[in-house]
């Protein structure tokens, strides 16, 4: 049923279809008010078999999924920024569990200066954690994300956890019509979650042991496989999605415009402003295409090398820095392309702290790339000159 | 069927296995473990030498009572309570340091775990660093003994009182000196619906430098001096105490341990062994020890 | 009636497939707790009704109570994709005249947009306020401050001014908008408000006559 | 041969079983069957879970598994009868 509805409901109603046993979460801006749609979904006795617990920070929220995924449930949690990072040890010991769980990562920046408005550095911090990152559009997008992620990370192929990325505010606090999914698509397209281990007292196992430097290494590669293995599974998942919900957001990459020049990349909510913005330029002659990152971990190569191959330039907005360096997305493609394509890179950082794009801004930049007005090379875009002093 | 294994990596005479295999045998192996890291953890989760019978879970070094939360609250939501009472193992550093945040929280949303700190009143795995269990006049490895300092000078944080500011329903003290008190109070703690917190004193050969023999007599001395009251409450109130006859003064405690040794020599020791002293003889008239 | 005409203004031929696409952009200004944001949602849902796609959005602000405060809100006939913020709208609704002033209200107002406000005076004094002549812009002003504080008893002007809007714009049926409220607001409040907002909207409409 | 590792590092239960610790010290416990009473004590107090009253034709008494025991001397210690001696292990009886 389509219903304008806020982001946040839109991903607390899909986490509500997937039926999970323990949701514990500790309140964060912009993610709280999914959090507080589940609270109430709990409150009606809307969640069946399902806990729902208000942590004592998201440390502790992290940990507690950790405790419960071991223990055979389906577990659930949001966060971002601080909250993302200051989990982010418990997320790398989830992912060397194999624990399959979910997040929403509502992308918000990283202090200091405190920000609460949305970039993607708090993504950037998990980039090596060994979790599944997809990042969405939409709100419709994100809606459809959560069943997915659940079927992903828990396929016995895969078993790492998950992380959907959504724009904080921008898409969590945005207003628009959502076609809410039905109980019955969801029980059909996941099924229950069947883990592979567990602790169980009827079949005593240990979790977490730790390992001498004789078996370490092969537990990281294990999960590196699994990453690998993921990146079919993943594309399977998001057709047969496409098959079940009529809705197709594409595989780990969305090309438009594939014979172009000049290529734009971007991630997350971004990408729709930008679709307008390509179509915009292409009316002015200017032969431009879109690239549209979905997963970003694992990070697609072979469809990022096929669809670049022949491009001339390449424009990359970042929406975080890897400070002393350059923005992390960048930096990425870079080492995908190296020796696939003799493309001139753009690199640029953008928006970050929320700092709004505007249509124009954008258009400006890829319209100076095309004409030659800008040089290949890294650059930040859409700050103003400043003098740093002391008071 | 054993619920914990020989074969472990424990030193000889380590005090923690002693209440880990009480423990587990009081609830007959029907229990899940958590653990966070530390010594335990060490020598008996070692990838490919798994010394436990029971199911069992290490994460990290901070959040074992959330971790073992979660696993409440799945066997809830999943109908699985019955298969087990969660017990938490955790050292004393894990417990009053890094841990205290998920200890907190757990504590306060009352979940059904049976929380055993094991005391052994330093970060023995890593070598013998302070934690906020240390008591005073202990020498370790980061409040060592030096011309101006005699050991820690702080004091040993209370978490009994922790635990009852938290409202926990029941709150107990033992020692690897008396299995059958782990025993009963473990079997209790089952019992109670809601958070149980067992501190359980532990004595440490390597850390607190005696011999694997001395380790219960040491552990008894402990309790025998009045510095490690033996206590139990339910529901906010003290019901037993683990009285002592003839009350030993703490130095015959202090002089048999390395950690303590040098306060019979340093110019503050006297001063330290007084206020240890005091500490006993408080605890003595508080819990009423003497008799 | 309203003699401008948005679809001429904002109709947009693109080459794709020949769609005609039109986008309407309206921002809000008012001052944290008077409803602002809650003015574009109602009005997003009420266009939605109607089969337009709507986005709206807050400022994202960290504001409390009182500070001034923005939202937007985008109506178009397809998916909408644009996602930042009006710089340049069609419209703009003023909850607060207050605000006048303080913030200006009228950057980048398009040339022939429209000003809508809770305005105690006449639009030719707002309009010597806000310098409106610059984008050549039509304003109506209504007293919804007073009409809040006479049918709800207390200065929320949001209700108010989504009427009114409805009421100068006829970008959304009053029928529309009254389920919308009802469906919005709950109890005594939804009938109240409904009458609110049936009110702002015949006053606007006889205003744009 | 393919090496098998256990999916993120879990394990089967009581593999450490496999570790024999007996060879650890230069001590074991010895017990003297006629003074051991059968009272349990040293069972409840021994670190390694290597000392065991069993049943037997004549008596019950505790019974040292070897292959576990460090030779900590907890058991000694803690025996209210002094049935429990620790000696040099026989390795070092030279």
């Amino acid at each position: 049923m389509k219903k304008v509805v806020r982001g946040f409901y839109a991903v607390a109603h899909s986490v509500k279809l997937c039926k999970p046993h323990v949701i514990c979460a500790y309140p964060i801006t912009p993610q709280t008010e999914i959090v507080e749609n589940l609270a109430e979904m709990y409150a009606n006795g809307e969640l069946k078999n399902c806990e729902y617990i208000t942590a004592e920070s998201e440390f502790g929220a992290a940990s507690i999924l950790v405790g419960a995924s071991a223990a055979g449930a389906r577990v659930f949690s949001a966060t971002c920024s601080q909250g993302l990072i200051l989990m982010s040890e418990v997320l790398f010991n989830a992912a060397g569990m194999r624990l399959p769980i979910v997040i929403v990562n509502t992308n918000r920046a990283l202090s200091a200066p405190l920000s609460i408005w949305n970039d993607h550095q708090d993504s950037m911090v998990l980039r090596d954690a060994g979790i599944m990152q997809l990042f969405v559009e939409n709100n419709q997008e994100a809606h459809d994300a959560v069943p997915q992620a659940y079927k992903i990370a828990e396929d016995k192929r895969v078993l790492l956890p998950f992380m959907v990325c959504m724009d904080g505010f921008k898409l969590t606090h945005a207003y628009e019509p959502v076609d809410l999914l039905e109980e019955e698509v969801v029980d059909a397209f996941l099924p229950p979650y069947q883990p592979q281990i567990y602790l169980t007292t009827k079949k005593p196992v240990a979790m977490g042991c730790y390992a001498l430097p004789a078996y370490y290494m092969e537990f990281r590669v294990a999960m590196q496989q699994a990453m690998e293995r993921a990146k079919s599974v993943m594309e399977k998942i998001y057709k047969e999605w496409a098959e079940v919900s009529g809705r197709d957001w594409g595989g780990h990459i969305v090309v438009e415009y594939p014979d172009a020049k000049i290529f734009v990349v971007a991630m997350g909510s971004l990408v729709g402003l930008l679709r307008k913005v390509v179509n915009d330029l292409r009316k002015e002659g200017i032969d431009v295409g879109l690239i549209k990152i979905r997963t970003f971990r694992p990070f697609p190569v072979e469809n990022l090398r096929k669809a670049l191959s022949n491009a001339e330039k390449i424009v990359v907005f970042d929406r975080s820095v890897s400070f002393g360096y350059e923005g992390p997305l960048s930096i990425e493609l870079k080492s995908a392309l190296y020796k696939y394509s003799s493309a001139d890179f753009y690199s640029y950082i953008v928006g970050l702290g929320g700092r709004d794009m505007p249509k124009d801004f954008l258009a400006g930049i890829i319209r100076d790339v095309a004409n030659g007005k800008e040089k290949p090379g890294v650059a930040f875009k859409g700050y103003k000159e400043f003098e740093e002093v002391i008071p | 069927m054993k619920f914990f294994g020989s074969g472990h990596g424990a030193c000889p005479g380590c005090g923690l296995t002693i209440a880990v295999k009480n423990t587990l045998e009081a609830l007959n192996g029907k229990c899940f473990v958590a653990n966070p890291t530390g010594c335990l953890e060490i020598i008996s989760s070692q990838y490919g030498r798994n010394a436990w019978g029971v199911p069992y879970i290490h994460s990290l070094f901070e959040n074992v009572a959330a971790v073992a939360a979660g696993i409440d609250a799945a066997l809830k939501a999943m109908g699985r309570r019955d298969e087990g009472k969660i017990v938490v193992f955790a050292g004393d550093g894990a417990t009053a340091d890094i841990g205290i945040g998920t200890l907190s929280g757990a504590m306060d949303r009352n979940h059904n775990i049976i929380y055993i700190c094991l005391d052994n009143e330093a970060y023995q795995n890593t070598g013998h660093q302070q934690s906020g269990l240390t008591p005073p006049g202990e020498a370790t490895t980061t409040t060592p003994v030096g011309k101006i300092f005699p050991g820690k000078i702080g004091k040993k944080k209370d978490m009994v009182a922790f635990a009852l500011a938290h409202g926990c329903p029941y709150v107990a003290t033992s020692s690897v000196a008396f299995p059958a008190d782990i025993r009963r109070k473990v079997k209790k703690a089952a019992s109670i619906e809601g958070f149980a917190y067992i501190q359980i004193h532990s004595s440490c050969v390597t850390g607190w430098g005696i011999d694997g023999n001395q380790s219960i007599e040491v552990a008894r001395l402990a309790v025998e001096t009045g510095l490690y009251p033996i206590v139990e409450y339910e529901n906010g109130k003290l019901v037993s105490v683990r009285k002592i006859k003839d009350r030993k003064p703490v130095i015959e405690y202090l002089k048999v341990q390395r950690r303590f040794r040098h306060l019979l020599k340093h110019p503050k020791g006297k001063e330290i062994i007084e206020r240890l002293q005091q500490i006993a003889d408080e605890n003595a008239k508080k819990y009423g020890l003497d008799g | 009636m309203l003699t401008y005409d948005p679809i001429d203004l904002y109709l947009r031929y693109t080459k794709f497939g020949g769609v005609i696409s039109i986008l309407i952009e309206v921002r809000f200004h008012g001052r944290g707790g008077q409803g602002v944001v809650t003015a574009a949602d109602i009005l997003a849902i009420a266009a939605f009704k109607e089969g337009y796609y709507t986005l709206s959005f807050p400022m994202f602000g960290a504001e409390k109570r009182g500070t001034p405060v923005v939202s937007f809100l985008r109506i178009s006939n397809e998916p909408i994709v644009e996602r930042d913020e009006i710089y340049t709208p069609d419209y703009v609704v003023v909850l607060d005249p207050s605000v006048v002033g303080v913030v200006n209200v009228v950057a980048g107002l398009k040339n022939g947009g429209v000003v809508i406000a809770n305005y105690p005076k006449s639009s030719e004094e707002l309009r010597k306020e806000i310098k409106a002549e610059v984008m050549n812009a039509k304003l109506y002003t209504i007293n919804a401050t007073k009409i809040a504080m006479e049918m709800l008893g207390r200065p929320i002007t949001n209700t108010v001014m989504v009427g009114a809007f409805a009421g100068a714009t006829k970008l959304v049926k009053l029928d529309t908008l009254v389920e919308t409220i009802k469906e919005w607001f709950e109890g005594d409040l939804a009938a109240k408000n409904a009458q609110v907002v049936e009110k702002a909207y015949r006053y606007m409409e006889e205003v744009c006559k | 041969m393919k090496l098998k590792i256990y999916l993120g590092a879990s394990c089967p239960p009581l593999q450490s079983l496999e570790y024999k610790t007996g060879d650890w010290g230069t001590m074991h416990a010895f017990v003297d069957k006629e003074k051991c009473t059968g009272c349990k004590i040293c069972e409840q107090y021994c670190p390694d879970l290597c000392i065991e009253v069993k049943e037997f034709e004549d008596k019950k008494h505790a019974v040292v598994d070897y292959n576990y025991c460090k030779g900590c001397g907890v058991c000694a210690s803690v025996c209210p009868q002094g049935a429990i001696k620790m000696e040099l292990k026989e390795l070092f009886k030279v």
